[in-house]
């Protein structure tokens, strides 16, 4: 993304908001992957790789790293105590089952009712779904980070996404640069807003009506 | 090394079971477990219009991607190729059929073929018409699911940490993956380990595949490609 | 005991999810592997007309046979009832249902569960009128499978070796065999474990379910029945 | 069953010819059990066990038993070196994968073309299929032990079964204390006679008819 760190880490510390005591996390790439960082150190969360693994802990200092102990980018991790390695059949399984209870993603587009576009451009680029459909689908509660519009200044917020959807209606919460919004009953409701945004701002670079409730929570960080 | 079962092999007497057309299953996850020598040797050998099936294609130059790159797959059944822009770019040139399977339905359709079960239902990717595409579908409960058909292969290569001469295997944190599904979709299954051992030296509660799904062992020279992290 | 995730819990805790009517799935096969401190828990409590699921119905006083001796069971889903001649004796004069179904076929419906797909296709038993009937079939490449249904339970209890305060669980030998997957699929998982260790203190590679899959560590006394091999 | 332990071991040893070095095989309850007794030193076969043993060793001392390692039948067993303990649900995927070479199970009934009857006596005793349907359906080769008559002096090997099928055309090969059956392509062919007995009695004692081979071995022990 064509965002500089510090707008990517107040997305990323907003995000780590919604993590629980005891939650079973997983991290897309990208701006997803800075939320660990935004926790408390007291924090039980258990993060989950489509590879296989249950409790990832931090990256590895330069020079420590494992190659058979890579995150479902590819990247070197760790494991926290209590953390375990199993096939990939068992990865999914947990989603399927609905024992993730948070994954956060990133995204092309997403619709008002949820409906989540991160796979495919098409003519450009096909890389596969990966595991972001069963994710989407089944993982308990679905947030997507990102930009608000895209590098040719479109929303990527819209009425109706077209780009061909991954999931439909499976978003709970999007945070961008400039605002957080929730997805209830098939409607984007304006929740919190980033300084120093206002709520015109957010009008204009959302490609789709927006409900607004009485209270709009400014972010301070 | 006792080889009480035959199952320890060179890499020369296995590389006979290699041949255009076929179809090869492997093990691993953005190269993360994926058997270098085999690879390198399949690629040496010459074969050519493979089809593939594992989780994903590697990186250009690690895992299964060395293959892929070179042109030698003629269709891919996977999850992403995201991370090898080869492998989009001859997707896209009508150089290599892609059949894309969502991650965990693709691990659970290898895991069916591996366990003698013709197909699974699942209601992953039915509204998606690039998954659902073709495929039948039923309905349970007044609900609609896929039929998700089993992978097999005519031979699956894997790579593990440890092998005992029956061929039980060990595999290392996150290389394990989706070896375990690979290893028993295979008519033929081929073990690249890290370390051969007598029958034995194994915990029985620590093995994870059966030396029953593995055909033939082979020592490892350890992976010889550079990681996509590794600096330089 | 450090209990970071409130999952180490006394037996009286989570008493309070077994009710009459309840879907009750076990671990266990012939009574090994079966907790035997939450099975007479269950049976002190007094529910009844239970749907029990699970490999089979042990023997009259040897795991899930006591519950079912005691005639608590209005219906059992199991492979085999043999060795609980009381089991058949119900069965027969009509006051407990036997749902039969193949072993293996038992197994991937409880795992099919557990794992969140619907149903599998087989042809294991499709000629065989006591399990083909009432089941759906399913024409794939010119040949017929029966449908069979993923199996799930309100309360899964199993039997483990050791447990972390996670869940993980590690288990022993043969008394492994169901309770991995019936770890799976209860919508809430209670593990009866010889021993609890704080987190860390399991291999992360031996963990055989990841404690995801379990709600609650219950300590046990260890089997507290005399088994058919035992003499006197 | 109502025969003498000589004449259950003459059965079992005839089994054991059937083994091979490096087979996998799962043995059922009653004679197949005494089979491993017959078997060279030196011999490697692995013996599978539905609950999740591949690689059985013979049972334990009286007082060295592991209640937590037994067999499918629930008794004691000991493991032998390079086996392995797994889940049921592996158990049976090796089954019907087809990598048990060699499954030995006692019956009820057998047909001429195979048919194997070995579960259910309507009205009688219904004790479950177990895991005989797996075995006897995907097993390389289904060997069957049974006395050739039951109890009420009525051949066990029969035109068409009476009895509920546990599965259709799957027995390979029938031993009886009478004789060895063959099932090829649908027929029944005499392949051997234990001493005393003669083709006359086998024919009498056996409800269909049988093919004779030129050549029909006598076993000696």
């Amino acid at each position: 993304m064509g965002m500089g760190i510090e707008l990517r880490n107040r997305i990323a510390r907003r995000a780590s908001d919604e993590i629980r005591n005891g939650m079973v996390v997983n991290l897309g790439i990208g701006i997803p992957s800075l939320v660990p960082e935004f926790l408390p150190t007291d924090m039980r969360v258990m993060f989950h790789a489509e590879n296989g693994i249950l409790g990832m802990g931090p990256s590895p200092a330069v020079g420590e790293e494992d190659e058979n102990l890579c995150n479902a980018g590819g990247f070197p991790v760790t494991l926290i105590p209590g953390g375990s390695y199993f096939d990939s059949s068992l990865a999914f399984g947990m989603i399927r089952c609905g024992k993730v209870d948070l994954t956060i993603l990133g995204s092309l587009q997403v619709s008002e009712k949820g409906d989540l576009a991160n796979w495919i451009v098409p003519g450009k680029k096909v890389p596969g779904m990966g595991g972001a459909m069963e994710l989407a689908q089944k993982a308990k509660k679905v947030i997507v980070v990102m930009n608000q519009c895209d590098k040719a200044g479109n929303p990527k917020i819209v009425s109706s996404c077209t780009l061909p959807l991954t999931s439909a209606e499976c978003v709970d919460l999007i945070i961008t640069e400039l605002a957080v919004f929730e997805i209830k009953k098939g409607k984007l409701w304006l929740k919190e807003l980033f300084a120093p945004y206002d709520i015109q701002t957010v009008i204009e670079r959302t490609g789709c009506g927006i409900n607004l409730p009485e209270q709009i929570r400014k972010i301070a960080y | 090394m006792e080889n009480l079962f035959g199952k320890i092999a060179e890499v020369d007497q296995v590389m006979s079971f290699f041949h255009d057309n076929m179809v090869l299953m492997f093990g691993g996850f953005g190269g993360v477990g994926s058997p270098p020598l085999l690879i390198d040797e399949i690629l040496e050998k010459g074969v050519k219009d493979l089809t593939l099936i594992g989780n994903d294609t590697g990186f250009p130059h690690i895992g299964i991607g060395r293959i892929v790159s070179q042109g030698r797959a003629k269709k891919v059944i996977a999850s992403h190729i995201g991370s090898n822009p080869i492998a989009g770019k001859l997707m896209t040139e009508g150089k290599m059929e892609v059949e894309f399977s969502p991650q965990g339905i693709l691990a659970e359709r290898i895991r069916a073929g591996g366990t003698g079960l013709p197909a699974i239902l699942t209601d992953i990717g039915l509204d998606n018409e690039m998954v659902s595409n073709g495929k039948s579908q039923f309905e349970l409960n007044g609900k609609k699911y896929l039929v998700e058909t089993a992978l097999k292969a005519d031979v699956a290569i894997v790579y593990a940490k440890k092998a005992d001469s029956f061929g039980n295997l060990v595999y290392d944190k996150s290389a394990r993956n989706t070896n375990p599904l690979v290893a028993m979709a295979g008519a033929i299954t081929i073990a690249e380990v890290e370390e051969i051992v007598p029958v034995g030296y194994l915990d029985p509660e620590e093995i994870v595949t059966p030396g029953v799904f593995v055909d033939y062992v082979i020592q490892s020279g350890g992976v010889n490609w550079k990681w996509a992290w590794e600096s330089n």
